[in-house]
C-alpha cells in the first residue's frame, strides 16, 4: 500500500506531463495542441505541491494559535505554484489569442497545412 | 624616421581624399597624387636603416603589433609605393568619368597602404591584420566597375578568404605552440620544431599565399578579376599585390624556416623545394599557352601575370643563392612590365571607348606612338630580349636551373619564354601592326598624365636591363638577411666566376648593329610612302575593309592545342560549389514549418541528453 | 487515501479523453474536469491557497478562454 | 502519421524512464523541508501575516510576485495588440451583429443581476483577508473576473469601457511598484515590509502586504476581465 | 551608491505607467522606453567601476541571501545588462519613426517589458525568478512577434509560442526537481549542496534545464522557431530578439552548466552541439532570398560559435565566447536595424530588391556594410578580435579534437562570407529598378546605426575598452567557489 501511496501523485502529474507531450508531439488541431500545453502546465504544477508536501502535517496557516511551526507543510512550493497558474493562463490566453488571428488568415487550424514559413 | 609615420601617412592620406572629394574633385585629385608621392619619398628616404618598432599592444592577449624594415621589406615597399604613385598618376584621366571616383581613390590608396602594412610588419598578428584589410579591399576595387566584376570579386573573395583563414589556422596554432609571433624569435624558435609541424605549417603558409600570387592550382580568380577590374587597378593588381604572395614565399621560406631546415623537409626527390619548383613550372607552362589563345587583351595578359609568377617560384623554389636572386629579380621585373602592359591596354581602352578585343583593334601605330613604343618595351620586357630588365633575371633562372642540373624544369622554362613570344608578338601586332580600322580614324595620343607613367616604366625597363647592378646590390642584401652567401654582382652583370653576363659589351654590339643596318636602311633605294587603298585595281571598286589577315590569329594552334587547355582547375571549382549548394538545400529542409516536428525535434534532443549520461554515466 | 487514488485515476482517464474527442468542446470540458479535480487534489495536499486559485483559474477562466475562442474559429477537429 | 506515434510513444516511454528514475530520489511526503522552517519558524513575527504562503508570496519572495503580475500585464496588452482592430472595423462588426444575436433567457439576466454583487463581495473578501485566510489577490481577482464573465454571458451587447480597465490596471500596478520603491527608499532594500506589523490575526495587520494583496487583487480582476473582453470583441 | 535593484525597478514603474502618459497625450508613449533605458544604461555605466572591485549582492525585501531572492551583481551580469540597455536604447530610438502600425502605446510597453525581463534574467540570483524573468522575456516576445497581424507574424508567433512554452515547462520541471532534491531556490545555495545529491539523476535535472534554455538560446535541435520569429516580427524587435533575447538563452545555459551544475563532462558535448549549430546555420543562411530570414539563419550560426567557445573550459574559451556575445549583439542589431529599414523604403524582402541601394541610402549601406564584414571577422573591425580569441582559445587547447573542431569553424566562416560579400555587392556595385523616390534615411533612424557602427569599429581598433570587464566576467563562470563566496558568505 505505502508504495502506491508514494507514489500516487508522481503517476498523476508524470500522466499528466506526459499525455500533453503526446498530444503536441502527434495532434495536428491547434486548440488541442494548446490543450496539450495547458496539461503540462498543470501536471508540473502537480508535482511541485506534492514536492512540498509532508505526510500528516496541515496547511502553513495559523489562524488558530495551538499549531505548533513544526508540524505544517512547506509553504514554498505552493507560493511558486500560485505564480505558475497565473503564467500558464497568461500563456494560454496569449496563445488562443494567436491561434484565432491564425484562423482567420489559413482558414483552417490543422498544423500541417498551416506551413507558408519552411526552409 | 619613424615607420609608423609611413603607415599613418597613407592611411590618413586615404581619409583626407577621400574627405577632399566630398569639395571639389580637382583638389582631390591633386591631393590623391601628392599623398602617394609622399608615401614614395618617405619609403625611399628610409632605404638601408634597420629599424624595429612595438607600435600597438593588446594584453588581453599579451600580443604586440610591431614594425621592421629590412632590405627585403624596403625592395617590396618601394615597388608597392612606385607602382601605386604610377598608377594614382594614370587613373587621374582614366578614372574621370566613372561615378563614385572618391570611393575608387580611397580605395586605392587604402589597398597600397594595407601592402606597406604587409611589408612592413614584423609579427604575424599585424601581417594578417593588413594582409586581410589589403584583401577586402581588393574585393571592393575589382567589382567597383559592377557587371561581370561583381562575379569576378565575389569569386575573388571567396579564394582569399579559404586562403587567409588556412593561414590564420597556421598562425594561430604557431601562437599557442610558441607564445610570441615575432618573426625574429620564431625563426630562432622553429628550428627545433619537428619537421612534420614545420611542413604542415609550410603547407598552410604555401595555400594562404598561393591564392594570392596564383600558382597553379590557386589561380583560377585572377583571369577574372584581371579582366573586369579597372585598368589602373589591374596594373596594382598584377603588378604588386598578387606578388604579395611572392614576398610571403620568401618570408616563410626563408627569413623564418631558413634554407637549412628546408633542405631536411622530406626524403631525397620528393622534398619541399622540389615539389615547389614543379609546380613553379606547371604554372609557367599551361597559363602561358592558355594567354596564347585568348581574344581579350586583358585576359592575356593576366595569364601571363600568372605565368610570370611561375618563374618567381621556380626562381626561389631552386634555392642557390643565385636562384633566389633570379626570383626576387624577376618579381621587381615582372612588376614592372606587368604594370606597363596594362596601362597601355588601359590607354587603348581610355581612347577606343572600352575596347579590349584583339580582333577588333590594329593599325594603332600611327595614331598612339607613344603608347606604342611602350608596348614595346613591356612585351620585350615580358619575353626578355637582351638589354630588357628580365632578360638578366630569367638568365639567372636557367643558369641556376642548369648548374644544378634541373633538365625537365629548365626546358619547360624555355618552353614558357617561347610560348610568350608568340602571344605576346599576337598582342602587339593586334593592336598597333596592320591597318587602321575606320572608326578609330580621330584617335588622338592619351594626355600627358597617362604617358608619364608609360615612360618612365619603359625607361626603368631599359636601364635595370643595361644596369641590373642596381636592384641586384639590395637583392644581395637580402640574401645576406636570408643567411644565403650572396651574390657578388657588379654594376653591368655577373663577374666571371659563375659565368660572364657583361652587359655592356651586349650594348656595344647591338649598337653596332644597330647603326650598320640604319646606314643599309638608309642608302638604299628611297621608297615612296603609297597610301593604302589608291592602288590601280582595273577599274574595279576597291572595298574600303580590312586587307589585315590578322584576325583569330592562331586559329590552327587554338583547334589543336584548344581543348587540352580547358581550364579544368576552374571546372573543379565549379563543380564543387554546385555541390555545396545542392547539400545545402538537403540541409535546408530540415526546418520543415509543421509544428509537430519540431516539438519532435525538442523531446528527441532531451531522450539524446538522457542517454548520452545514461550510456556513458551507468 | 483510497478515494485520492481514485481521483488521480478519474483524472488520468479525462486527460486521455480529452486526447481522443474530436469535438473541441467535450475536449475543453474534459480538460476543465481535469483542473476541478486537480484542485480538489490540491485540497489533499494542504495547499488550499493553490486549491482555491486552481479552481478560480483554472476551471473557471480557461475554460471560458477556450470555449470564446473555439467559437471564433472551428468546433471540430477534421484529421485531413 | 503512424510512425509520428511510434517515435512519440517511444520518446515518452523514455521520459517516463527518466522520470521514474529521478522521483524515486524525491521522496514523497518525507520531510524535505531546508530553508522553509525559516519561514515557518519566523514568519508570522517577521511579516505579521498568519497565512505564511501569503507572507512567502510577498514578503519573502515578492520579486516573483512582481514579475507575476508583470506576466500578466504583458498577456493583457499582448492580447490587445494581436486581437487589435482599427475603430472602423469594429464599428462596422458591432452594428451587423445587433440584430442577430438575441436577449439572453431571463432567468440568466435576473440571476446574474442578482449574483454579480456578491460575486464582487466574495471576491473582495479574498484578497482584503489574503494574509489572514487562504486566497489572496490572484483567488480574488479570479473570482472577480468569473463575475464580470457572468455579466458578459447574461448582456451580450454591453461591454466594459476599456480606458478605465487600463487606467486601474497600471494604476494597482504602479501601486505595487511604488511600494517596492518606497521600500528602498525607506530601508533601502526594495519591496521591504516598512509599515508596522501590527497584531497578527487582525484585519490590518502584516504591514504592506495587504495593501499589496488589494491592488493585485484589482489588477488581475480587471486585467482577467479585459482579456475576456478582448478575446470577445466587444470592446468600445 | 546607486542600487541594481533600480535596474528592475524603474523602467517597471515607467512601464506600466504608460497607460496613464497615454491619457495625458499621445506622443509621450513613444519616448518613455529612450528614458528609461537612458537611465538604465547610467546607472549600470556608474555600477562597472564599483562591481570590477567587489561585486555587489542585493537581497529584495531585506532578509539574508539564501532567505529571500537576491540580485547578484557580478562582472557577467554588469556586462550584460549594459550591453542590452545600451542596445535598448538605441533600438527604443530606432523605434520612435520605424513603428507606425495601429497600437504603438502597446509595442512600447511590451517592448520595455522585454527588456525590463532580459535584464531581470541577467541579475537576478535565484532560480524560479530566473524562470519568473524568463517568462516575461518569452511571453512579451510572443506577442511582439505577432504585432503585425500579417499571415506570415501570426503564424511565426504560434510556433514561437508553443516550443517557448514548451521550454519554460521543462525549466520549470527543472526548477521544481532541483527545489526537490535541495530544498532551496538559490543559486549559489544549491551550488554549494549539489554535491550532496547523486551525479547521475541530477543530470536527469540538467538535461531538462539544458533543453529549456537551450530552445531561447537556439542550440541545434531546438532552434526550429528562429527563423520564423526573427524574420517576420518587426525589424526592431528581431533586432532585439537576435541581438539580446538569445544571449540571455545562453547566460541561461552557461550558469547552469558552469556554476550550479559544475557539469564538466557534458561541455565537450556542448562545443560539439556548438559546432553543428555554426554549420547548419550558416548552410541553411547561404540559400535564402529573403534579407531578415538570412540573418536569422546567421544569427543562428554565430550562436553556435558563441556556444562552441562557451564549451571550451578554458578562461580564455569563456573570454571569447563572452566578447563575440558582445561582438555579435553590436553587428547583429546594426544589420537587422540597417535591414529593416532598406526594407521598409524598398518595400520587399528579397535580395535581389536591394540592388543598388549604396547610392541612394549611402550611410544605411556604409553601416550595413561594417555590420557584415564585423559578423565575417575582417581586420579593422571587433567581430575580428573576437573570432581571433576563439581560434586561439580552441588552439590553446591542444587537444586534436577541438583542432578539427575549429578547422570546421573556419570553413563555416567561408560560407558566411560567400553570402555577407553577395549581399554587400548587391547593395553597391548592382544596378537597382525604380529606386528614384528612395532617399537616405531619417534622423531617428540614423543616430542608432552610427553609433553601433561606431562601436564596432572602436571595439575593433582598440578592444581594450572591454577586455578586462570581460575577464572578470569569465574569471566569475569559472570560479564558482567565489560565487557562492560572494552570495552566502558575507552580504
Amino acid at each position: 500500500m505505502s508504495l502506491i501511496y508514494n507514489w500516487m501523485y508522481y503517476i498523476a502529474s508524470g500522466g499528466l506531463i506526459l499525455i500533453g507531450m503526446y498530444i503536441i508531439l502527434v495532434k495536428t488541431n491547434l486548440i488541442k495542441i494548446i490543450i496539450g500545453l495547458n496539461f503540462i502546465d498543470t501536471g508540473v504544477n502537480i508535482l511541485l505541491v506534492c514536492i512540498g508536501y509532508v505526510k500528516g502535517r496541515t496547511a502553513p496557516i495559523f489562524s488558530t494559535s495551538r499549531i505548533n511551526p513544526t508540524n505544517v507543510v512547506d509553504p514554498v512550493p505552493q507560493a511558486l505554484v500560485l505564480t505558475a497558474i497565473v503564467i500558464g493562463v497568461a500563456v494560454l490566453a496569449l496563445a488562443l489569442s494567436i491561434a484565432i488571428k491564425v484562423y482567420e488568415h489559413n482558414k483552417t487550424l490543422n498544423v500541417t497545412k498551416i506551413r507558408g514559413l519552411k526552409w | 624616421m619613424q615607420l609608423i609615420t609611413i603607415l599613418v601617412v597613407s592611411f590618413l592620406g586615404a581619409g583626407i581624399v577621400y574627405l577632399t572629394g566630398k569639395f571639389s574633385g580637382r583638389v582631390r585629385d591633386i591631393s590623391a597624387v601628392l599623398v602617394s608621392l609622399a608615401v614614395v619619398i618617405l619609403v625611399g628616404l628610409a632605404y638601408n636603416q634597420k629599424i624595429y618598432t612595438n607600435f600597438y599592444s593588446l594584453p588581453f592577449l599579451n600580443l604586440s603589433l610591431s614594425l621592421r624594415l629590412n632590405y627585403l621589406s624596403w625592395f617590396f615597399a618601394i615597388i608597392v609605393a612606385g607602382i601605386g604613385f604610377l598608377s594614382i598618376l594614370f587613373s587621374l584621366e582614366y578614372i574621370k568619368d566613372y561615378q563614385g571616383v572618391g570611393f575608387y581613390y580611397f580605395m586605392m590608396l587604402f589597398v597600397n597602404a594595407g601592402m606597406l602594412g604587409i611589408v612592413l610588419s614584423a609579427d604575424f598578428l599585424s601581417f594578417y591584420i593588413f594582409w586581410e584589410m589589403m584583401s577586402w579591399g581588393t574585393y571592393l576595387l575589382i567589382s567597383y566597375k559592377g557587371g561581370k566584376a561583381v562575379a569576378a570579386g565575389l569569386k575573388y573573395i571567396i579564394m582569399s578568404v579559404a586562403g587567409s583563414l588556412a593561414m590564420l589556422f597556421a598562425i594561430v596554432s604557431l601562437y599557442a605552440s610558441y607564445g610570441t609571433l615575432k618573426f625574429s624569435s620564431l625563426a630562432s624558435l622553429l628550428q627545433i620544431a619537428s619537421p612534420g609541424y614545420i611542413l604542415f605549417l609550410l603547407l598552410m603558409f604555401v595555400v594562404g599565399f598561393g591564392v594570392k600570387n596564383a600558382i597553379w592550382t590557386l589561380h583560377t580568380w585572377l583571369p577574372d578579376a584581371h579582366a573586369e577590374a579597372v585598368s589602373p587597378f589591374s596594373a596594382v593588381l598584377t603588378g604588386v599585390l598578387v606578388r604579395m604572395g611572392m614576398y610571403g614565399f620568401l618570408l616563410i621560406m626563408y627569413s623564418i624556416v631558413g634554407l637549412s631546415l628546408l633542405h631536411k623537409l622530406g626524403y631525397g626527390l620528393l622534398n619541399f623545394n622540389y615539389i615547389l619548383c614543379w609546380i613553379g613550372a606547371i604554372t609557367i607552362v599551361i597559363p602561358t599557352f592558355t594567354a596564347l589563345l585568348q581574344n581579350d587583351s586583358k585576359r592575356l595578359l593576366a595569364w601571363h601575370g600568372i605565368g610570370q609568377g611561375g618563374y618567381m617560384v621556380l626562381g626561389i623554389g631552386v634555392a642557390t643563392s643565385l636562384g633566389i636572386a633570379g626570383g626576387i629579380l624577376h618579381t621587381l621585373n615582372y612588376a614592372v612590365c606587368g604594370a606597363l602592359l596594362f596601362f597601355v591596354v588601359g590607354a587603348i581602352e581610355h581612347r577606343t571607348g572600352g575596347v579590349r578585343d584583339l580582333n577588333e583593334l590594329g593599325g594603332l601605330i600611327k595614331r598612339m606612338p607613344v603608347t606604342f613604343i611602350a608596348g614595346l618595351a613591356g612585351i620585350s620586357g615580358l619575353i626578355g630580349v637582351p638589354l630588357t630588365n628580365s632578360f638578366v633575371s630569367k638568365w639567372m633562372i636557367y643558369k641556376t636551373l642548369i648548374m644544378e642540373n634541373y633538365p625537365f624544369l629548365a626546358f619547360a622554362a624555355f618552353i614558357g619564354t617561347w610560348g610568350t613570344i608568340l602571344s605576346v608578338y599576337k598582342f602587339l601586332h593586334n593592336i598597333f601592326l596592320g591597318q587602321l580600322p575606320e572608326k578609330y580614324k580621330d584617335v588622338k595620343e592619351v594626355p600627358l598624365t597617362m604617358q608619364i607613367p608609360m615612360i618612365l616604366l619603359s625607361l626603368a625597363i631599359i636601364l635595370f636591363g643595361i644596369l641590373p647592378g642596381i636592384p641586384l646590390k639590395v637583392i644581395s642584401g637580402i640574401e645576406k638577411s636570408f643567411g644565403v652567401e650572396p651574390l657578388s654582382t657588379t654594376m653591368f652583370g655577373m663577374p666571371k666566376e659563375i659565368g660572364e653576363l657583361n652587359l655592356i659589351n651586349i650594348l656595344a654590339v647591338l649598337l653596332v648593329a644597330g647603326i650598320v643596318v640604319y646606314l643599309i636602311f638608309s642608302l638604299s633605294a628611297k621608297s615612296r610612302r603609297v597610301n593604302q587603298d589608291d592602288n590601280y585595281a582595273a577599274g574595279l571598286f576597291v572595298p574600303r575593309g580590312k586587307y589585315q589577315y590578322s584576325a583569330r590569329f592562331y586559329d590552327q594552334a587554338y583547334r589543336i592545342i584548344g581543348p587540352y587547355l580547358h581550364d579544368v582547375v576552374d571546372d573543379f571549382y565549379y563543380w564543387l560549389v554546385g555541390k555545396s549548394k545542392s547539400s545545402f538545400q538537403i540541409v535546408r529542409q530540415i526546418y520543415t514549418g509543421n509544428i509537430n516536428t519540431y516539438a519532435l525535434y525538442i523531446l528527441l534532443f532531451l531522450t539524446l541528453l538522457i542517454f548520452v549520461k545514461l550510456g556513458w554515466g551507468l | 487515501m483510497i478515494f485520492q487514488l481514485i481521483l488521480i485515476f478519474i483524472m488520468i482517464i479525462l486527460a486521455v479523453a480529452a486526447v481522443i474527442f474530436k469535438d473541441l468542446i467535450n475536449a475543453v470540458v474534459a480538460c476543465a474536469a481535469v483542473s476541478l479535480i486537480t484542485s480538489i487534489l490540491f485540497y489533499f495536499l494542504q495547499a488550499p491557497d493553490v486549491a482555491m486559485a486552481e479552481a478560480a483559474i483554472g476551471a473557471g477562466l480557461t475554460t471560458a478562454i477556450f470555449i470564446i475562442a473555439i467559437r471564433k474559429t472551428e468546433r471540430h477537429e477534421k484529421e485531413k | 502519421m503512424r510512425t509520428r506515434k511510434i517515435i512519440s510513444i517511444i520518446i515518452l516511454l523514455i521520459l517516463a524512464g527518466g522520470f521514474i528514475l529521478t522521483f524515486s530520489q524525491i521522496p514523497f511526503g518525507k520531510d524535505k523541508i531546508n530553508v522553509a522552517h525559516y519561514y515557518i519558524s519566523k514568519g508570522i513575527e517577521e511579516t505579521g501575516a498568519v497565512n505564511i504562503v501569503t507572507s512567502v508570496v510577498l514578503n519573502y519572495r515578492g520579486f516573483d510576485t512582481l514579475g507575476e503580475v508583470t506576466v500578466l500585464f504583458i498577456a493583457a496588452i499582448g492580447l490587445g495588440a494581436v486581437l487589435f482592430t482599427e475603430k472602423r472595423v469594429q464599428k462596422h462588426a458591432s452594428k451587423s451583429k445587433d440584430d442577430k444575436t438575441k436577449k439572453a433567457s431571463l432567468i440568466l439576466r435576473t440571476g446574474s443581476n442578482l449574483l454579480f454583487p456578491l460575486i464582487l463581495l466574495f471576491g473582495a473578501y479574498i484578497f482584503v483577508h489574503g494574509h489572514l485566510t487562504p486566497g489572496g489577490g490572484f483567488q480574488g481577482g479570479a473570482v472577480i473576473a468569473s463575475g464580470f464573465l457572468l455579466m458578459y454571458l447574461a448582456f451580450p451587447k454591453q461591454s466594459i469601457n476599456k480606458k478605465s480597465l487600463s487606467v486601474v490596471e497600471s494604476l494597482s500596478g504602479l501601486i505595487f511598484v511604488g511600494i517596492g520603491l518606497f521600500g528602498l527608499i525607506f530601508s533601502g532594500y526594495f519591496l521591504s515590509n516598512f509599515l508596522p506589523k501590527g497584531i497578527p490575526n487582525t484585519l490590518f495587520s502584516a504591514g504592506i502586504i495587504p495593501i499589496i494583496y488589494i491592488a493585485v487583487g484589482f489588477k488581475v480582476g480587471f486585467e482577467l476581465t479585459s482579456v475576456i473582453d478582448d478575446l470577445l470583441g466587444r470592446g468600445k | 551608491m546607486v542600487n541594481p535593484s533600480l535596474l528592475i525597478g524603474l523602467p517597471l514603474a515607467f512601464a506600466f505607467s504608460i497607460p496613464l502618459f497615454g491619457l495625458i497625450s499621445k506622443k509621450i508613449e513613444k519616448y518613455i522606453p529612450i528614458i528609461a533605458l537612458f537611465i538604465n544604461m547610467v546607472i549600470s555605466f556608474m555600477l562597472i567601476p564599483q562591481i570590477l572591485k567587489k561585486p555587489i549582492v542585493v537581497s529584495i525585501g531585506g532578509w539574508s541571501p539564501p532567505f529571500c531572492i537576491n540580485l547578484v551583481v557580478g562582472p557577467l551580469g554588469i556586462l550584460l545588462a549594459t550591453l542590452i540597455s545600451g542596445i535598448g536604447f538605441l533600438v527604443s530610438i530606432y523605434a520612435v519613426s520605424y513603428i507606425k502600425e495601429e497600437p504603438t502605446e502597446k509595442y512600447h510597453i511590451l517592448f520595455l517589458l522585454l527588456m525590463v525581463g532580459a535584464i531581470g534574467i541577467v541579475l537576478t540570483g535565484d532560480i524560479f525568478n530566473l524562470f519568473v524573468f524568463f517568462e516575461i522575456l518569452c511571453i512579451s516576445s510572443y506577442a511582439l512577434v505577432a504585432y503585425y497581424k500579417d499571415k506570415e507574424g501570426t503564424e511565426a508567433a504560434m510556433k514561437y509560442l508553443i516550443q517557448g512554452s514548451v521550454g519554460s515547462s521543462f525549466i520549470l520541471i527543472g526548477v521544481a526537481l532541483l527545489y526537490g532534491f535541495f530544498g532551496t531556490l538559490n543559486m549559489a545555495d544549491i551550488a554549494s549542496r549539489i554535491t550532496s545529491a547523486n551525479p547521475t539523476y541530477l543530470f536527469i535535472t540538467l538535461a531538462f534545464l539544458i533543453t529549456g534554455f537551450g530552445i531561447e538560446a537556439a542550440i541545434f535541435p531546438l532552434n526550429a522557431w528562429l527563423p520564423d520569429a526573427h524574420s517576420s516580427a518587426p525589424s526592431s524587435i528581431s533586432a532585439i530578439l537576435s541581438g539580446i533575447a538569445i544571449k540571455t538563452g545562453v547566460y541561461g545555459v552557461a550558469r547552469m552548466v558552469y556554476t550550479i551544475f559544475n557539469a564538466n563532462s557534458i561541455l565537450l558535448f556542448i562545443a560539439f552541439l556548438g559546432l553543428l549549430t555554426l554549420l547548419i546555420g550558416e548552410m541553411c543562411a547561404f540559400r535564402q532570398d529573403d534579407i531578415k530570414r538570412l540573418l536569422a539563419y546567421s544569427s543562428i550560426g554565430q550562436i553556435g560559435l558563441i556556444i562552441f567557445a562557451l564549451g571550451i573550459a578554458t578562461s580564455l574559451g569563456v573570454f571569447a565566447s563572452l566578447f563575440q556575445i558582445v561582438s555579435h549583439a553590436l553587428a547583429k542589431a546594426l544589420l537587422f536595424l540597417a535591414a529593416g529599414y532598406m526594407i521598409y523604403r524598398v518595400g520587399s524582402k528579397s535580395i535581389a530588391s536591394l540592388n543598388g541601394l549604396g547610392k541612394k541610402m549611402p550611410l544605411t549601406s556604409f553601416a550595413f556594410t561594417i555590420g557584415s564584414f564585423s559578423l565575417i571577422g575582417l581586420p579593422p573591425f571587433a567581430g575580428f578580435v573576437s573570432k581571433l580569441s576563439i581560434v586561439y582559445a580552441a588552439m590553446q587547447v591542444k587537444k586534436p579534437v577541438f583542432l578539427a573542431f575549429i578547422a570546421i569553424a573556419l570553413i563555416a566562416t567561408i560560407i558566411e562570407a560567400g553570402y555577407f560579400f553577395k549581399i554587400v555587392q548587391n547593395l553597391y556595385f548592382k544596378e537597382g529598378k525604380n529606386l528614384d523616390k528612395i532617399t537616405e534615411s531619417s534622423g531617428y533612424i540614423l543616430i542608432p546605426i552610427a553609433i553601433l557602427a561606431i562601436l564596432i569599429i572602436v571595439i575593433g581598433v582598440h578592444p581594450q575598452f572591454i577586455t578586462g570587464l570581460l575577464k572578470a566576467s569569465a574569471r566569475e563562470l569559472l570560479e564558482r567557489a567565489g560565487y557562492i563566496g560572494w552570495v552566502l558568505g558575507g552580504t
